[in-house]
């Protein structure tokens, strides 16, 4: 079991994890018990009863009660006992417990933020502390994603006008995988997230140096560092390679035509207000699909990448 | 019933894939009570955006249809029932034989219809000076509600395809018109017009909700 | 045959009158106040009377065949399942509220 | 009908024996001649033939794009397209598939080809609309392939709001072309409605009624009380789009979610549009070739309407995770619990009339059992996707995809291909080579299950779904999945080389090659221009086997009369519902 586990399942790691995954083994060999038998049926009456001459005489069975009442309730009762386990265990994964640590999640084309409760935002990277209930209540600041960590198996949609929330449980230091499952456009399969989980103390330690780890950094070498955690280079390359914006490279005061017709230079206001606005001015070619990072990078922080583009020429 | 008749009939009508003229009317009849189904379904889904609207924002539904004429929508409903009554006299007309009726209450029909999308055409005047339009040009103040502009949308996704089965209907009838001036019908064929007359009556109960659905709110 | 229904016009003309007295009344009755949900009750309760008037006699199904009666009954049946259904979803969320 | 007296439930016909004529000299395909007679012809064989050519062109279409998304999807990263292109191929793969092949490919195919012959009517009830019917697709089908060309559609075949009311191309063309398609559909429904109730020949009561035509009468009626909703939920849409009128628009007031209510109201009734004429199919080949009597008709008919009833009460199952209520969810998952059981006992059913039968391995019944292992694995999986628990882990993952392409390829192309081998000498008058099609079935069995179980594994595994790029660990199955797909196109070409065969070079067909007690098979194959030369007379079942191949054959002149012939005998034949009216 635990080979056949390992192979069809990802490892579990939250506290609800392993009952799903009863319910997935339970329906998986009673489906590969009840399939045998009927593909030996199959197989056995197409020999058995393979035709011998064209005058072959075939008795009328039209129906038989008993066994029309047996093939009926016996699936009956085996979907109920399935429904009701999947039903527990939905209620389960719907009630987070009162004491749950609370995360802001927002999902942007094509990116994960994480806000906490000291207001510090991490992107695409969730940290949780281990075997401690963790709530995320998540929105959408543009289109429909789902939030999805396979090893915890949850999983939920995230929506423009409304909170939704899930819960878990860790139960393991170590880093998991978090996918979109919502489809939501270009980058739909680049918008991944790790979460990181950490003991108490860990998790403690970096929530609090978490906004001022990176203080006595190069500006410049912070500024590759965001770009990276911020999930920049999802869409813009920093060698000149063209994906969904404009790339990086020789960017720095390159004069750039808009939509419009206006021509630009990429100085430092530019783009400062590329960041914080991108959809007031977009590059002709290009689509208004840059979602805001208002409030998610401070200023030093947009400092830090200008200087890390002003290296890219 | 009609059989003893039915040698001295004319059968030009009957087409060859059927055994009898009943078994043609039936199936007509029948087929045009399958298309109601699907009508009723496809105003259905409206139905349920508005209903499903109206039980998340009741105020709402309160305060937005007071931009709506409560007495031109009550003469309209007036206009579309005297209208259903003059199709069905018009069918009476052709299971008795007389085509002369027959043309005069289609005609009467038609302008009644007429006259339902005149006044139709007044009303969305009005709302579109005001700016209440459909969709995001929306720019009507007047409703303290943030979502006015979907009561909107649906009173006119609703009464806008009520319209075009008004217009499809006015169409139909024309072409009964000219088909009864053909002398086409008589009382062993008036299929046409009995499957239009259907056609029609769905509208105006489909109309008999959307009055007090959309005016009658207070 | 049960399609060949012919009505007098008296009849025809009494049906239409008892129609425009209900919407008459539908209108009257948004001149007294109705707490609560009841004036929609009431609202839709007339309008399906006429609705039920109208499809009964002037659309003949009070003498039609029983199946053009069940065709009738099963769209306004899948209509209210369609609507039951959405309405367990739209009236029973439950959404969270960030506490930050 | 309180009576029950034998003479007025009965009448009396004077009816003699037809035999079907071999190879006749004329028949539908060569009676009247030249292109324009074709494109106007109200014949219902005629226009399930030309929907036969639009949907196996179609069919084509989409699976090209299947195999240049399996192609691109051989390496983790980009591999030949890039991301705005696969997303485009992957949505047009779906809504071709979905809207222009599988809807209309049991219904306006072999629905339209068999259902009068079945009935022993000269044709349908409305034949210039189901002309219209196929007109109303072509346009359908050129407003789609507007949009392919004017930008392309990138939203998946399921339009989900906000995304594909903001995005980018052409969606409003797309979105026009289904809606107008819609009504294709309900023209279909309408007709068999009708034709089903109105015009089965004297003595087709609804216990004699194929099986065929109980899934396709099933069927009809989904179509035409989903299909509107599917009309209106996209004129929304397309309103949403061109005006912006908010109602799926988050961004202006409305509610994405709602979206999803339409939509599946009417897309998951639909996936029983595609596979319930499959049962149908299933049923005649599994009793022809069994050469045996259906075991539990009552069963298998009444379960169709069953399936097609519950499915209307399932939908919100797409949307577990989607936001619904935690009491919807509930519900729907209860209820989709229940569509398994009547699609349960057709299957015991098929098994059961094997039992004790004279099996002949002919090509359509292999067809048959394959479907038979592949529905029930879709099936299977489907229950498990139905449990809650199960289905937050495994939603909108690979898993989902998998399920789907086994009931639906697995399911319905399988019962498709069934009957279009079973029928083909029928629709016709050629054989094709038992050889080549057994290969060819071969292939596509393996190549199918090579390109589809890796895809359970990588879906519960937690591989998304609508992924241009995918972690590296998945790469060993993708290209497994990839190197089935090439698999079964191979199969596909092989196929469409012995019917492109058959139809130039193959043998002449007999009457009833298979030995059913069909009707269709009682006249001349290919039939007359209006299927038969008399009015068909039925007085036993549709799968009496034990009963002389003669009392199938009879039938009364067209004239009415029935008199002047000196062989004719007199039967006693229940009165049909139209008769007794």
């Amino acid at each position: 079991m635990n080979r056949l586990t390992e192979f069809m399942l990802p490892p579990a790691k939250s506290t609800t994890a392993e009952s799903t995954d009863a319910l997935f083994h339970f329906i998986n060999v009673t489906s590969i018990i009840l399939l045998l038998g009927i593909t030996v049926a199959i197989i056995y009456f197409s020999w058995k009863y393979r035709r011998r001459s064209d005058d072959d005489v075939t008795p009328v069975i039209a129906h038989n009660s008993k066994l029309e009442i047996t093939w009926s309730v016996i699936p009956l009762i085996l979907v109920m006992i399935v429904f009701g386990w999947g039903f527990t265990g939905y209620i389960n994964l719907i009630t987070p417990p009162d004491d749950a640590y609370e995360i802001r999640v927002v999902g942007k084309s094509w990116l994960w933020e994480f806000h906490y409760e000291t207001g510090h935002v991490s992107v695409n990277e969730l940290h949780v502390p281990v075997n401690r209930p963790v709530k995320l209540i998540m929105s959408s600041d543009d289109v429909l994603h789902s939030f999805y960590i396979p090893d915890y198996r949850v999983k939920m949609d995230v929506l423009p006008n409304r909170y939704t929330s899930l819960w878990f449980e860790a139960t393991e230091i170590s880093e998991s995988v978090i996918y979109c499952t919502e489809y939501c456009g270009t980058a739909h399969s680049n918008m991944l997230a790790t979460a990181h989980v950490h003991s108490q103390e860990d998790f403690e330690t970096w929530l609090e140096s978490a906004g001022s780890a990176d203080d006595d950094m190069d500006p410049a070498e912070l500024g590759e560092q965001l770009v990276t955690r911020n999930a920049c280079n999802t869409c813009h390359s920093s060698d000149g390679t063209r994906l969904i914006g404009p790339t990086f490279q020789g960017l720095w005061m390159a004069e750039r035509t808009m939509q419009d017709g206006e021509v630009v230079v990429a100085d430092e206001n530019y783009i400062r207000e590329s960041i914080l606005e991108p959809n007031a001015r977009i590059n002709e070619g290009y689509d208004p699909v840059m979602p805001s990072y208002a409030g998610s990078l401070n200023d030093r922080q947009i400092d830090a990448i200008i200087e890390y583009i002003k290296t890219l020429q | 019933m009609s059989q003893t008749s039915s040698t001295e009939e004319k059968l030009d009508h009957l087409k060859h894939y059927f055994v009898d003229s009943d078994q043609q009317f039936e199936a007509s009849k029948l087929g045009m009570w399958v298309f109601l189904v699907t009508e009723i379904l496809f105003f259905g889904g409206l139905f349920v955006a508005y209903i499903v609207y109206r039980a998340w924002y009741p105020e709402l539904f309160l305060l937005a249809s007071e931009e709506l004429d409560a007495f031109w929508g009550m003469v309209n409903t007036f206009v579309l029932i005297g209208s259903s009554l003059t199709v069905a006299m018009a069918i009476r007309s052709a299971q008795l034989n007389q085509i002369r009726g027959l043309i005069i209450n289609l005609w009467i029909t038609i302008g009644l219809a007429i006259t339902f999308m005149v006044i139709k055409y007044f009303e969305y005047s009005e709302k579109f000076a005001k700016g209440i339009v459909p969709g995001s040009a929306y720019s009507y103040e007047g409703v303290a509600h943030e979502k006015a502009n979907i009561f909107f949308s649906i009173y006119y996704m609703m009464t806008g395809l009520h319209g075009l089965h008004v217009i499809i209907g006015i169409g139909l009838m024309i072409w009964l018109v000219i088909k009864a001036k053909k002398k086409v019908f008589h009382s062993g064929y008036y299929t046409p017009v009995e499957i239009t007359g259907l056609y029609w009556h769905l509208v105006d109960v489909i109309w008999i909700f959307l009055f007090p659905l959309l005016y009658l709110i207070d | 045959m049960s399609g060949h229904h012919i009505s007098s016009a008296r009849f025809l003309w009494g049906v239409a009158i008892v129609l425009f007295f209900l919407t008459f009344l539908t209108v009257a009755v948004t001149w007294i106040y109705i707490p609560g949900p009841w004036n929609v009750v009431v609202a839709i309760a007339i309008a399906t009377v006429k609705a039920l008037i109208v499809s009964a006699f002037f659309m003949n199904l009070y003498w039609d065949s029983k199946f053009n009666i069940l065709l009738f009954v099963m769209s306004i049946a899948f209509f209210l399942l369609m609507i039951g259904i959405t309405l367990l979803d739209t009236l029973f969320r439950v959404d969270p509220i960030p506490s930050f | 009908m309180a009576t029950n007296d034998s003479t007025t439930n009965v009448k009396r016909l004077q009816v003699r024996r037809y035999k079907p004529e071999e190879n006749p000299e004329t028949h539908y395909l060569n009676q009247e001649k030249g292109l324009w007679a074709w494109l106007t012809t109200v014949d219902h064989k005629k226009i399930g033939l030309m929907y036969l050519g639009a949907i196996a062109f179609f069919f084509f279409v989409g699976g090209v794009l299947a195999l240049l998304l399996r192609t691109e999807l051989l390496t983790p990263a980009r591999s030949f397209m890039d991301a705005d292109v696969y997303n485009q191929v992957f949505t047009l793969h779906g809504a071709i598939m979905i809207f222009f092949f599988l809807i209309p490919a049991g219904p306006a195919v072999l629905g339209n080809f068999i259902l009068p012959l079945q009935l022993g009517a000269k044709d349908v009830a409305f034949p210039r609309l189901n002309l219209a019917s196929f007109y109303i697709y072509v346009i359908g089908a050129v407003f789609t392939l507007v949009a392919i060309f004017t930008g392309g559609v990138d939203t998946g075949w399921t339009f989900y709001t906000p995304y594909s009311a903001t995005t980018g191309g052409n969606v409003m063309a797309m979105t026009f072309g289904v809606f107008i398609l819609g009504f294709s559909s309900i023209l279909t429904g309408m007709n068999f409605i009708v034709t089903i109730h109105k015009m089965r020949a004297p003595g087709i009561t609804w216990n004699k009624l194929p099986l065929n035509m109980w899934a396709l009468y099933a069927t009809s009626i989904i179509q035409i009380l989903a299909t509107p909703v599917l009309a209106i939920t996209l004129l929304l849409l397309t309103m949403e789009r061109a005006l912006g009128i908010g109602i799926f628009d988050p961004a202006l007031g409305g509610d994405p979610v709602l979206y999803q209510h339409f939509f599946w109201f009417y897309s998951h009734p639909a996936v029983y549009i595609m596979i319930v004429p499959g049962f149908g199919v299933i049923s005649e080949v599994i009793s022809t070739f069994s050469r045996k009597i259906i075991f539990g008709y009552w069963a298998i008919a009444l379960s169709s309407l069953a399936i097609a009833f519950i499915g209307f009460l399932v939908w919100g199952h797409h949307m577990f995770t989607a936001g619904q209520s935690s009491l919807a969810n509930m519900v729907f998952s209860f209820l989709t619990f229940l569509v398994g059981i009547p699609t349960g006992i057709k299957i015991f059913n098929w098994l059961a009339t094997m039992y004790k039968g004279s099996i002949d391995m002919k090509t359509p019944m292999l067809y048959a059992m394959v479907f038979l292992f592949l529905f029930t694995l879709g099936g299977f999986t489907g229950i498990m996707l139905g449990a809650l628990s199960v289905d937050i882990h495994l939603h909108d993952t690979y898993y989902v995809v998998a399920h789907f392409h086994y009931v639906m390829m697995g399911g319905m192309v399988m019962a498709f291909l069934a009957g279009l081998h079973y029928w083909w000498p029928k629709i016709f008058g050629k054989m094709y080579s038992e050889f080549w099609a057994k290969i060819s079935l071969g292939l596509l069995f393996i190549g199918f299950n090579m390109t589809f179980l890796p895809q359970f594994v990588m879906g519960a595994q937690g591989m998304p779904r609508r992924y241009f790029n995918y972690i590296d660990q998945f790469q060993s199955f993708h290209q497994f999945s990839t190197i089935g797909a090439y698999v079964m196109g191979v199969a596909f070409v092989i196929m469409a080389g012995y019917m492109l065969h058959s139809l130039m070079k193959g043998k002449p067909a007999s009457a009833n090659p298979w030995g059913s007690r069909a009707l269709e098979w009682q006249t001349s194959s290919p039939p007359d221009l209006h299927n038969f030369h008399h009015t068909p007379v039925v007085i036993n079942g549709p799968y009496d086997y034990h009963k002389p191949m003669s009392e199938f054959q009879l039938g009364i002149a067209t004239s009415h009369n029935g008199h002047g012939h000196h062989d004719h005998e007199t039967v006693n034949v229940p009165k049909t519902e139209k008769e007794q009216a």
